[in-house]
């Protein structure tokens, strides 16, 4: 699981469609969706609001069926994928359920997987200090700040040690200066254990310093209007982003962008 | 097409389903429970019958315990339709005026249910000592004192419909008190915030934010109240067994053992309590549609 | 006209027949009065209406408002209307029950809201306990209707001669299969329905005027009652607000109702003290649970009918 | 900390002081004055004292509301004492009725401040409402004694309270009967089987879509109807009553249980669905917690409705006791004081029974959002 | 009101402490804070979540009293500043009302100024055009996105014409494109105008291309880090941040800030 050298794609998505079905006109949310994601790469995915990016990682988790085209996972279905619980997901807001302490949601999907206790403990344990929040197990969730309840749901994913990892607009909530800490976080992490991560957001110099390639996304109907390769150093730091390189990066993401945006959301 | 969808997601078919089920149960249970009569009974001299005859006989009894849907609906037909609706006979009469103190005691209701709201909302004193006593106030067995309410404001002179509302007022203040006081407390920070920063008077600060937000909330309880207040209106119709309404139907019925006529008015008092709190549903629909409600 | 208020003890009935025939037929009119008759009901205690001044007049049994007179409401009787008591128990042939001694162990079902006394002192008098850690018999407060008989849940019920009975035969038991015990015939009978006034009434001359024009207009109400049964079930079932009361059940109660107002040689309406010493005698021979316990004194009086046959 | 003076004390304080030169009822001798009335006159010059001191300070806090409870409870010993002193009130005595009215002042002032202290609970879910209770009964007690109301149309809390000690057998067996036997079961056989129900049917649309508008049909009977019948089926005794209640009781916990359990959010089902979690998994852990508030709310309504089922039932035919049968009998016999012992103790028990559901609730549902500060 | 001219500054604060008092410890959230703002000029406010920028707003709106200290606005008491509708305030959220049409909510403050129902409503269509939402008087705030609402509720604090707007994270729940341009056409208002602003943002470079000057603070108990001005031409377009100028100045409050910040949020 070191390098992006797997024979199959870990995610392989050809010519996707998928409708909406509404009370009153069906909404096309994406339409002639193609991308191919090798394992241990990180891909970005930024695009206006609406366009349909939560669209297409909900179609990768199976929680929501295309209406036309063909997709794998691992090199199997969707559905298989979730059943052999392969990723591990992260919604755009926590989801913590507020009845369990902090460790108990964290090793909520330990339990449903079977996982024996001591083990599930230990888990818990590693993955809280991965995050920063050793000392706050027995905290219930709205006992902490948002940015911190972020860390728990970050955590939690993890915790399962899934070989994908679906990331919807993680740090959205969180201001600037803990959103870097998060993302510096994150990319070290990423380079520790290589899994494969799809990640949503808004902000493209967030995008620009995690990711392999930016998946640059145009308003509804949802398509994909360019990808962008990143090459930054593999060791980069915050400090990158006032590089020219990333500057050049971070401009041809916002011209694509500006491209396809009809500025009256 | 789409009528094929809607029948079969919608209501309709299950509704019709389980009424079926039901109407079968009850036919069963017809049986059940009127056969021991029927046997020591009308059969007391004819110890040959067959169980043809006694389906039959039970389904037809002019006293049974349990009478077949056919005969409510029979009743149900007779006392309605045939009949001058001005007519003391009229179930269609008795239904009316259970209506009118119904809605008379839900007006009520809403005018206290809403005044106690506001008084708690605007005054602490109010909310800590108060709300815990109107709580209280629920768990009195209304029916109970229900005959010494009509017995007293009889005697100063009340007498008709204004004492069952009342009781049916006692029911439903209290659904809509709490609905609006939840109401009343809906609007966030930020809405009080937002009249602050315009230095708003409270009457404006009233009108303008806190009645508007409650009004989801009000709607809400009024449903809730509504129904209560016919559940009132016929308890309050129920010690004065001799006079008018459904529940004067049911006593009447249940006195003189006319099985059929209580379930006639049972049925009548569903259907009654079903149109109400549509309506009420009618009255929401609007008027949130007119404040913008989401469709 | 004056304006008076009758509060009757029960729903609009032929038990009440007199007083809407009075009503509908005049005779209170000419006697220059504007009378309101109120039906009760199964939770109307007249006593408590009369108390708050909701009526002037009321209709009850005699343990009833003697008992009342003991709790504070100086209730004192005007006008007996009723000679006999109609009450009796009605048992099943086929519980076994031949006699009141075999009641020992039995379900019985009474009426309670100041119904129970006579009962109450017919056991005592039987040496029967009601309750207690071992009670002899089993008491059901009976519902509004005779359905315990009929589904077996009690041995016997009250009955009225003029209405429960009536409706145990209705539901197709032949009286042949039936038993009754009829209080009259037990020994413990008490005085039924009785205008009952309140003592503040009773010393405001005016009142006792018009009472006793009113007790004068009833008592031809029911000799016109009486002498024309038909037209008098009409105009009860008119007077009716429910509409639920039926021609033949109401015609047979008219008959039975009858029975119990005639023979009254001194007019209908007059006490005879004899009768209500011997319903005061059996209100206080309950031992275990006495409905009274002293008694009563002024509970009576005759000035009211007496200035009502002088005209 | 304003020094205007608090107009409601010195209203309370000219009223106290106008009473005390005004009749306070009659009696053979002619009118009757405070200045007659024994020792409660010491306990009114107090209040006066009391109410003079708030007047002109504004203290506030705590302490300042128990002193003006203090001056309340000193004051009202003196209507009480006329109230047994065997005079004519009613319209005789206006400066009973202005210290009365003095005494709301002071008490409203009273209730103020206490209600206004930093939070504490034992101040403000307890002693507020206890003290606004016995006000309330207090004002009872002498409204009722003032205007000599009958006793056979509304008896005062002091005769009230005095039967229920004179008749705590009766009252005690009464409850057994009506609340440990038919409510408890009747609650219990409801709410569950509601429940269970709504466990049952909620993995079926076609069944909730037609039980649900039935469950409005049936909660549209009034329950007053069914108890006949009930009776008529399930015999006199407490059984009967159990019908009533789990026809009362039923579908309030269906519809709740069943709107608790759809009540998830999204994303908190999809994050189950992402772990291929199995139903019964997604229920214990995610669905049955997230119903609990719903399940508490039902059962809250449910408290009070089979109290109400229960003694409604009764009223149609019983076994000769039970607090039903107490209060349809006993309204015969003209015992009035023993149908409102009756009713407080309904009214006691129901409000225990909805309070310790209150702090079930609390203690089950502490992390819902209207719990937290 | 075209020049910062005014002898009376437009906020004069000094020595300003807050205590919010909790039900256990009691929280210090700005501690000894100096600030003069000119009239006319742009101030933003940048500084980790919970530094105290939405309390010292509210202290200048007067929607919470200051412990110690003192503030003057336009050289009265906040008090009478608000009690003479002095200024508009934008909070973080749209905060409209759902049930009233956006032409209602834009003249909820005139109402309760009491004026004239043609006034009212000439005054809605000229700032809903301002923010580019005509035709949408009739709409109710749901059939509304949400960088509209937002603009909504900027059309509102505007529409009463107040010499000094608040505007808390006013963009931040948009997307990038569209609070972009949502900053330019902020910009060219208020050089139109010269109102005074007092702007809180979570994102450097938005309060860069924005201010005058850019108060930096720091984490609890919210003090003043740095003050930085900004001299960016006043006709500055977004294209202004790839520019060498602005990087240094963003460079500069990004420093500030990391110096301050803990990183537990
Ligand atoms: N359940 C649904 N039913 C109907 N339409 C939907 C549904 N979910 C999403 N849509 C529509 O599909 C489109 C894409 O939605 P999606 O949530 O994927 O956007 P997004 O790119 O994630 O946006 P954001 O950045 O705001 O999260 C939107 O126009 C939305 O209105
Ligand atoms: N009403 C309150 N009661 C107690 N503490 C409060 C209250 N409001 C704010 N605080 C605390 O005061 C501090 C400052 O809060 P404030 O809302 O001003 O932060 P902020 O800088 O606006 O943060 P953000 O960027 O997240 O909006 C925070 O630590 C917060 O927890
Ligand atoms: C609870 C109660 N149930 C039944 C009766 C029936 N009843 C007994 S005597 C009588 C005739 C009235 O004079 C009637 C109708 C009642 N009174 N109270
Ligand atoms: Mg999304
Ligand atoms: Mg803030």
């Amino acid at each position: 699981m070191t390098a992006p050298d797997a024979r199959t794609a870990a995610i392989d998505i050809r010519k996707l469609s998928l409708t909406y079905h509404t009370a009153d006109a069906p909404v096309l949310a994406l339409s002639d969706v193609d991308l191919r994601v090798q394992r241990g790469e990180f891909v970005s995915f930024i695009g206006p609001s609406g366009c349909g990016k939560t669209t297409l990682m909900r179609v990768i988790a199976n929680l929501v069926e295309p209406t036309d085209g063909s997709i794998t996972v691992n090199g199997m279905s969707p559905e298989q994928a979730r059943l052999q619980r392969a990723y591990g997901y992260v919604f755009q807001a926590p989801a913590l359920y507020p009845w369990r302490t902090v460790r108990r949601n964290l090793t909520l999907p330990l339990e449903i997987m079977g996982m024996a206790k001591a083990e599930r403990r230990a888990r818990a344990e590693k993955y809280l200090a991965l995050v920063g929040l050793q000392g706050f197990e027995n905290k219930f969730p709205w006992q902490l700040s948002g940015g911190m309840q972020q860390r728990v749901s970050i955590a939690r994913a993890l915790g399962f040690e899934p070989d994908l990892l679906l990331m919807d607009e993680p740090f959205g909530a969180l201001d600037e200066i803990t959103r870097d800490h998060l993302n510096e976080h994150l990319l070290r992490l990423w380079e520790r254990t290589r899994v494969t991560v799809i990640f949503v957001t808004h902000s493209i110099s967030e995008a620009v310093f995690l990711s392999n390639r930016i998946v640059v996304m145009s308003p509804r109907p949802g398509r994909i209007l360019e990808v962008i390769d990143s090459d930054l150093p593999p060791d980069r730091t915050l400090d990158v982003r006032e590089t020219a390189a990333f500057l050049k990066i971070a401009h041809r993401v916002r011209v694509a962008l500006r491209a396809g945006h009809s500025y009256d959301d | 097409m789409t009528l094929l969808r809607s029948w079969r997601e919608g209501y309709a078919l299950p509704l019709a389903t389980v009424l079926l089920v039901l109407l079968v149960i009850w036919y069963a249970a017809a049986v059940w429970l009127n056969a021991p009569q029927v046997i020591s009974i009308v059969f007391s001299d004819k110890p040959d019958w067959t169980l043809r005859e006694l389906v039959d006989a039970t389904w037809s009894m002019e006293r049974p315990v349990l009478p077949a849907p056919h005969q409510v609906a029979i009743e149900l037909y007779e006392s309605v339709f045939e009949q001058e609706i001005t007519s003391r006979r009229s179930l269609a009469y008795h239904t009316l005026v259970t209506a009118s103190s119904t809605v008379l005691g839900f007006a009520l209701g809403i005018v206290l249910g809403v005044l106690l709201a506001v008084g708690i909302v605007h005054v602490r004193t109010l909310d800590r000592s108060l709300l815990p006593w109107i709580i209280a106030s629920q768990t009195i067995p209304i029916l109970a004192i229900a005959p010494m309410i009509i017995v007293v404001l009889g005697n100063a002179g009340f007498t008709g419909l204004l004492p069952k509302a009342i009781i049916s007022m006692y029911l439903c203040f209290f659904p809509v008190a709490i609905g609006m006081i939840k109401g009343l407390r809906s609007p966030d920070p930020l809405q009080l915030d937002l009249m602050r920063t315009y230095s708003a008077s409270p009457a404006q600060v009233f009108w303008k934010l806190h009645s508007p937000a409650s009004v989801p909330f009000l709607f809400a309880s009024l449903k809730v109240a509504i129904g209560i207040s016919l559940v009132g209106a016929i308890v309050g119709e129920l010690p004065t067994g001799g006079q008018e309404g459904i529940g004067a139907r049911l006593l009447s019925g249940s006195y003189y053992g006319q099985t059929v006529q209580i379930w006639a008015a049972l049925v009548m008092a569903a259907l009654l309590g079903m149109v109400l709190v549509a309506l009420v549903g009618l009255a929401e629909r609007l008027t949130l549609q007119r404040m913008g409600a989401r469709p | 006209q004056d304006k008076l208020t009758l509060q009757l003890k029960w729903v609009t009935q032929a038990q009440f027949a007199g007083y809407y025939v009075a009503k509908d037929k005049g005779f209170y009119k000419d006697e220059k009065l504007d009378v309101t008759i109120k039906p009760g009901g199964p939770d109307i205690a007249p006593p408590q209406v009369a108390a708050g001044g909701g009526a002037d007049v009321i209709i009850d049994w005699m343990p009833a408002a003697l008992a009342s007179r003991e709790k504070g409401v100086p209730l004192v009787n005007i006008a007996q209307i009723y000679k006999r008591s109609g009450m009796m128990l009605t048992c099943r042939k086929d519980s076994g029950i031949k006699t009141p001694a075999d009641f020992k162990g039995r379900t019985l079902g009474v009426w309670f809201a100041g119904n129970e006394y006579p009962f109450l002192s017919w056991m005592d008098k039987l040496g029967l306990k009601t309750s207690g850690a071992n009670p002899d018999i089993k008491v059901l407060k009976q519902g509004f209707n005779v359905d315990p008989l009929l589904q077996k849940q009690a041995d016997c019920i009250s009955t009225m001669t003029y209405n429960e009975y009536w409706q145990v035969i209705d539901a197709g038991i032949k009286p042949d299969q039936l038993l009754v015990f009829k209080y009259e015939d037990q020994g413990v009978a008490t005085l039924e329905d009785g205008f009952y006034t309140t003592e503040a009434k009773l010393k405001d001359p005016a009142m006792a005027d018009r009472l006793a024009r009113f007790v004068r207009a009833t008592a031809k109400g029911w000799d016109y009652a009486v002498k024309n049964q038909a037209e008098a079930v009409k105009i009860v079932l008119n007077n009716d607000a429910t509409g639920a009361q039926k021609a033949n059940h109401q015609t047979r109660m008219m008959s039975e109702v009858a029975k119990l107002v005639a023979d009254q040689p001194k007019g209908i309406g007059y006490l005879e003290p004899a009768d209500y010493e011997r319903t005061v005698a059996t209100l206080l021979g309950g031992k275990s649970d006495p409905v009274i316990t002293k008694k009563p004194v002024g509970a009576w009086t005759h000035q009211i009918i007496d200035a009502a046959m002088k005209k | 900390m304003s020094r205007r003076p608090d107009w409601l004390c010195a209203l309370a304080l000219v009223l106290l002081l106008a009473a005390l030169v005004l009749p306070v009822g009659r009696d053979e001798a002619g009118a009757a004055y405070w200045s007659g009335q024994g020792p409660v006159i010491i306990g009114l010059a107090a209040a006066c004292v009391l109410a003079g001191w708030a007047a002109l300070t504004r203290p506030q806090g705590l302490a300042a509301g128990l002193t003006l409870a203090v001056a309340v409870v000193l004051g009202a010993a003196g209507p009480l004492a006329l109230l047994g002193a065997g005079l004519t009130l009613e319209t005789e005595a206006p400066g009973l009725w202005l210290v009365v009215v003095a005494l709301v002042c002071l008490t409203w002032r009273a209730l103020q401040l206490l209600a206004g202290t930093a939070p504490n609970r034992l101040v403000h879910d307890v002693l507020v409402p206890a003290l606004f209770g016995l006000w309330l009964l207090y004002l009872w007690e002498v409204v009722v004694g003032g205007f000599a109301i009958p006793r056979v149309l509304l008896p005062g809390p002091s005769q009230i309270g005095r039967v229920i000690a004179a008749s705590a057998d009766v009252l005690a067996q009464d409850f057994r009967q009506t609340f440990l036997k038919s409510v408890l079961t009747g609650f219990a056989l409801g709410s569950g089987s509601g429940f269970l129900v709504a466990i049952l049917i909620d993995r079926s649309p076609f069944l909730q879509r037609g039980l649900l508008p039935l469950g409005a049909l049936v909660s549209a009977i009034p329950i007053v109807g069914i108890a006949p019948i009930m009776v008529m089926w399930f015999g006199f005794d407490w059984q009967s009553k159990v019908a009533v209640i789990v026809v009362m009781t039923f579908f309030p916990m269906l519809v709740n249980a069943l709107a608790g359990l759809h009540a998830a959010g999204d994303m908190e089902r999809d994050l189950m669905r992402s772990y291929a979690a199995s139903y019964w998994q997604t229920l214990l852990r995610l669905r049955l917690p997230n119903a609990l508030p719903f399940i508490f709310n039902a059962l809250k309504i449910n408290s009070t409705l089979s109290l109400i089922g229960a003694i409604v039932a009764e009223f149609f035919g019983t076994p000769i006791l039970g607090m039903g049968f107490r209060i349809s009998t006993e309204v015969g016999r003209m015992n009035i004081e023993m149908v409102w012992a009756t009713i407080a103790v309904a009214a006691v028990a129901g409000s225990l029974f909805y309070a310790v559901l209150a702090l079930g609730e609390r203690a089950l549902t502490f992390w819902h959002p209207s719990y937290r500060q």
